[in-house]
């Protein structure tokens, strides 16, 4: 069975790690702050008893004022899963790193939300839309996209 | 020519389009290839041939009314497609499953494992020039479960099965005697197409050693199902992360060891034959009861947010809602196996040859439904 | 037919052409040529005919059965829709090659026809150097071939056709060692005297020379496993890519009149052509090539697709040798034991033949994986 | 010694398509032959049931593609709702059967027909007595068991190919 790590316990891992990093611990979900979010990831995918290798999927929520990014990574090897989370309050230019150095599986789906959410994604090889053409007028999974 | 008497002729590569009309892309994949002669030295995948705004259209429908477009997802597997979404708003709402109804998706959702794989295995060596033999034995086996999820929800793409608590409606009183004369004829089935192909030194020569998907790159890209199996990873979500019931099961997770096309088409095969031995477990304790749970047409899950993830046939298909607790989601994001599975497709084609190129991306196995959404 | 003409100077004395035939000669030139185009079309109409139907039941489906009855005049039907078909030139084509290409490679294939004897003398020209012939003129499509993938200047249309020219030049070593042995065998060229030669089918007695010829006869007319020039997994459809209406209908032609072309070579050279007891001999000789081709079919219906650096490889490391050490061992068994009882040379031939094939396998694998050409 | 490699398996695939040259074929010849289609068959068109239909709307609300309108007005004399107009627009509809499945008063059916394509795009939008059940227009067992009783046992792919081997 896939356990979720209490987040408390990370957190305070990586507070310890990288003060002033952490912005909330939700009660199922890290939320970080961008500019840590690259070393936060690199600590979690490399430290001995955490090794999230896996990365499950990311995705981006728009809650108006700011931009959500969620990631889930999975442990294989000991079976733990972890959702962290990033916003953006930017909604002119938001900026996210991206993780896709640390995770291949990253590459796309940064791209897709590129594509539909409008987030760059700084340090991404290749960000260019994927599903739309280039020159598509607005992001569609914005809340505020009238057709 | 140079005084050693070496010819050095300055060879250009090329630009070759594949798709997205083409034989073998599954769809309405492209990718243009950079060719040198026949060696592939770069591939470059161009998306959004089927894009249809899934997502979108999500957080305009109610939590019900978005089941029927998760068929159109993975279309080869819908009813795999429906128990994710479903597992996803249940887990959100906090919904408990019938016990009967969650034995019907667990035959159903193996049902569908078996369906996909027909036409995985069945495409992967059609790409390998097998002349639509292989493809035509394994649609017909395919024919016949599609028989058994006709009769259920009276239709054969689009299931629209599953439902939030549930399923939609009770199986037939004839569905078991049907399922358990298919049961019967299906491992024969499996026999002599693994007589037709399995040993084919052809077929040896042109999967054994190409594509290798090493065990570390496939999960650093985060590659799912047969693909990552057949590379070594022993990973599947209805043994690390049990939903439904498949804890109660007994089967094995085939695995490969060199990550090569041929794992990974042994790998589906293999996985046909613990499905059965799923199905055959699990045909034989189904309870009676009530197959839905009373949930509310219009289901308003409490604000918050849930991922779900199954092991589909295609590899991990994760649905992520955040609900405002309206009757619409608020955000529904897909976690699409196949785009992700596509990842390492660049890295493993890179110095084959054309024909290689074809194989190595059949062998991986996706539904453009479901990578463009 | 202005080669065979020239050619019909040098031949020898007509042997068995009536000696009462009015106008002698000619006359036979102009019977013979009707009747070898009739025969050719009528064949390969039957040929496509036998593919499709045998294709089908192997494919456990029907094939055509809608047109005549069981779909006997599925064939004309056919013929009728393809030369209605609007005749489009790609524009950036080049339209003289992209015009000619067809007629180039579509008529050496009837031109092979012309020393192929139907029964004891019953051919348009009895060549003394017929076999050289037959292996000269039939090297000729090629040239069309490759005219057509380069005239329609489509890259996968010009990707096919290198593919055909260097698979060709390849084969023709193999097909031409694999034939010496049956000549050394008849003592002569002409493929009459070779038939008369055959009290005992020359399959028998050259088990292996038949197994060589028939795999480089496949490649070489591009049937299946090696029909990787027109591969429609990967390349669409090879060198016909860009071709509509009758321009592709002589394609198709060519395709099965070659394919045609080569069982009865193959009947000639390997099983006694028209001889047999019972049935006249025209029908004996038309059943063998028949079966062979049914062979031809019931290989393409099994095998998958070699690649293209596996069928290089397969030509020079397998047959070839195999091929040079036939030729050996038949020579020595001429020199050495010229009066031996054939069944004593069929039972070492095929034990030469069994032994031969297994340390081949053993040595050379068809490209485990990636295979330095 | 293992004969794998040598040419083993050629000839085993091979020995597997001359059998079903053989056997007999799995295919069924479609206009001619016609098998029994599932009785939950969800077909193309909605029966819908006028004297069942009290206009709740149900069914328009819970349509994914929003294909089914339906206009209705209070009727002073009876003092009950009438349905005035029922229109679908089968162009749109999906075929997902969830407007049957909530219909409180089983007033909607799926159609049991098939071959029923239509010439114009207009012809697809179906309304008022159009989309009341007829013998071309059977209604469909799906969500409805009573009538899935009475419609013909669905043929298997698996019992015909048993019954010919045998």
């Amino acid at each position: 069975m896939t356990v979720a790590l209490s987040i408390k316990e990370i957190a305070s891992q990586i507070e310890k790690k990288y003060p002033g990093s952490i912005e909330e611990a939700a009660p199922n979900s890290l939320i970080v702050k961008s500019d840590f979010l690259l070393a936060i990831a690199g600590y979690l995918k490399d430290t001995e008893g955490l090794k999230f290798d896996y990365f499950n999927y990311v995705s981006a929520v728009d809650y108006y004022t700011y931009f959500e990014v969620v990631y889930q990574l999975t442990s294989l090897e000991h079976n733990h899963t972890v959702i962290i989370k990033t916003r953006c309050y930017n909604r002119e230019n938001p900026t996210v790193p991206s993780v896709t150095g640390l995770w291949q599986g990253a590459n796309f789906q940064e791209r897709e939300i590129f594509d539909l959410m409008g987030i760059r994604f700084e340090g991404h090889p290749n960000l260019k839309r994927i599903f739309l053409w280039e020159g598509f007028p607005g992001h569609p999974l914005r809340k505020d996209y009238l057709q | 020519m140079t005084t050693t008497g070496e010819i050095t002729f300055k060879t250009e590569p090329f630009v070759l389009n594949f798709g997205p009309v083409h034989p073998s892309t599954h769809g309405v994949y492209r990718m243009r290839a950079t060719l040198d002669g026949e060696v592939v030295l770069d591939i470059e995948p161009v998306f959004g041939y089927l894009h249809r705004g899934i997502e979108k259209l999500a957080e305009e429908r109610t939590y019900t009314g978005f089941i029927p477009l998760t068929d159109r997802l993975d279309y080869i597997s819908p009813m795999s497609n429906n128990l994710g979404y479903c597992l996803a708003v249940e887990k959100l709402a906090g919904i408990k499953v019938p016990e009967r109804a969650e034995y019907i998706r667990v035959i159903m959702a193996e049902l569908q494992r078996l369906a996909n794989h027909c036409i995985a295995v069945g495409s992967f060596l059609s790409d390998c020039g097998a002349m639509f033999t292989p493809f035509m034995y394994m649609f017909r086996e395919r024919e016949k479960i599609l028989d058994l999820f006709d009769m259920v929800c009276g239709g054969r793409l689009t299931y629209n099965y599953m439902r939030i608590g549930g399923v939609s409606q009770d199986i037939p009183d004839e569905f078991l005697p049907a399922l358990q004369k298919f049961m019967g004829t299906m491992p024969g089935m499996i026999e002599e197409w693994e007589n037709l192909l399995k040993q084919n030194e052809i077929l040896l020569a042109r999967t054994k050693g190409v594509g290798i998907l090493p065990r570390e790159m496939a999960i650093n890209c985060g590659i799912s199902g047969p693909v990552a199996r057949g590379s070594g990873v022993k990973w599947d979500l209805r043994k690390a992360d049990p939903y439904c019931i498949y804890d109660r099961f007994e089967f094995d997770i085939p695995t490969g060891e060199v990550g090569d096309c041929y794992d990974r088409y042994r790998v589906r095969v293999e996985e046909m034959k613990q499905s059965l031995r799923i199905i055959k477990q699990a045909m034989e304790k189904v309870p009676s009861g009530p197959v839905r749970a009373e949930v509310p047409h219009l289901i308003r899950p409490p604000a918050g947010e849930a991922y779900a993830h199954i092991e589909a046939p295609k590899g991990e298909l994760g649905f992520y809602i955040v609900s405002d607790s309206s009757i619409a989601p608020y955000r529904c994001h897909v976690r699409p196996t196949s785009l992700i599975n596509l990842t390492a497709l660049r890295e493993m084609v890179k110095g084959w040859k054309v024909a290689d190129l074809i194989a190595i991306f059949g062998s991986i196995d996706i539904t453009m439904g479901e990578v463009d959404r | 037919m202005a080669i065979v003409d020239s050619m019909n100077n040098t031949r020898l004395p007509m042997q068995v052409t009536p000696a009462d035939w009015p106008g002698g000669y000619w006359w036979h030139w102009l019977f013979f040529t009707v009747i070898l185009i009739v025969f050719v079309l009528v064949m390969v109409m039957g040929a496509i005919y036998i593919e499709r139907r045998g294709l089908g039941r192997m494919q456990s489906r029907l094939g055509p059965n809608r047109v005549g009855p069981f779909g006997l005049l599925q064939p004309v039907a056919d013929a009728i829709k393809v030369l209605l078909k609007e005749n489009i030139v790609p524009n950036s084509a080049d339209k003289v090659v992209h015009w000619l290409a067809p007629i180039i490679a579509f008529v050496p294939a009837m031109m092979i026809f012309a020393v192929v004897p139907f029964q004891n003398g019953a051919l348009l020209a009895d060549l003394n150097i017929g076999i050289l012939y037959v292996i000269a003129i039939s090297s000729v499509s090629t040239i069309g071939v490759f005219m057509a993938g380069w005239g329609s200047s489509n890259k996968y249309s010009l990707l096919g056709a290198m593919r055909n020219v260097a698979a060709v030049v390849s084969y023709e070593i193999p097909l031409v060692l694999a034939v010496i042995g049956v000549v050394l065998m008849a003592g002569s060229l002409s493929l009459n005297q070779i038939v008369l030669k055959q009290d005992i089918p020359f399959i028998l007695l050259q088990p292996l020379g038949f197994l060589l010829f028939f795999a480089a006869g496949c490649a070489e007319i591009n049937r299946s496993p090696f029909d990787l020039f027109e591969a429609d997994q990967e390349l669409v459809a090879g060198f016909h890519t860009e071709y509509s209406g009758m321009k592709f209908a002589m394609f198709y032609l060519v395709e099965y009149g070659e394919a045609i072309a080569m069982s009865a070579i193959i009947t000639t050279l390997f099983l006694s052509g028209w001889r047999g007891p019972l049935l006249p001999p025209w029908l004996w000789f038309i059943l063998k090539t028949l079966i062979i081709f049914f062979l031809m079919v019931w290989t393409r219906t099994t095998f998958p697709r070699a690649r293209i650096d596996q069928l290089m490889a397969l030509a020079w490391k397998f047959l070839f040798p195999l091929a040079l050490i036939n030729l050996f061992i038949t020579a020595i068994q001429i020199l050495v034991w010229p009066d031996a009882l054939p069944w004593i040379l069929i039972f070492i031939n095929i034990a030469i033949m069994v032994i031969l094939i297994l340390l081949w396998s053993k040595f050379f694998k068809l490209g485990w994986g990636r295979i330095e050409v | 010694m293992k004969f794998e490699r040598y040419g083993i398996g050629l000839i085993k695939g091979m020995v597997v398509t001359i059998k079903h040259l053989l056997r007999h074929p799995t295919v069924n010849q479609f206009p001619e032959q016609r098998l029994n289609i599932s009785r939950r068959f969800r077909g193309n068109e909605l029966i819908w049931s006028r004297e069942r239909c009290t206009g709740c709307a149900s069914c328009a609300k819970t349509c994914p593609q929003g294909a089914i309108e339906i206009v209705t007005a209070t009727n002073l004399a009876d003092n009950k709702y009438e349905v005035q107009k029922y229109q679908v627009d089968t162009g749109y509809c999906i075929q997902c059967g969830l407007c049957v499945e909530v219909c409180p008063y089983d007033a909607l059916f799926m159609g049991y027909s098939y071959e029923r394509a239509k010439y114009r795009r207009g012809e697809l939008v179906q309304s008022d007595d159009e989309l009341l059940e007829s013998p071309q227009r059977p209604a469909s067992g799906y969500f409805h068991p009573e009538i899935a009783e009475k419609l013909p046992k669905q043929t298997l792919l698996v019992e015909k190919i048993v019954e010919k081997r045998k």
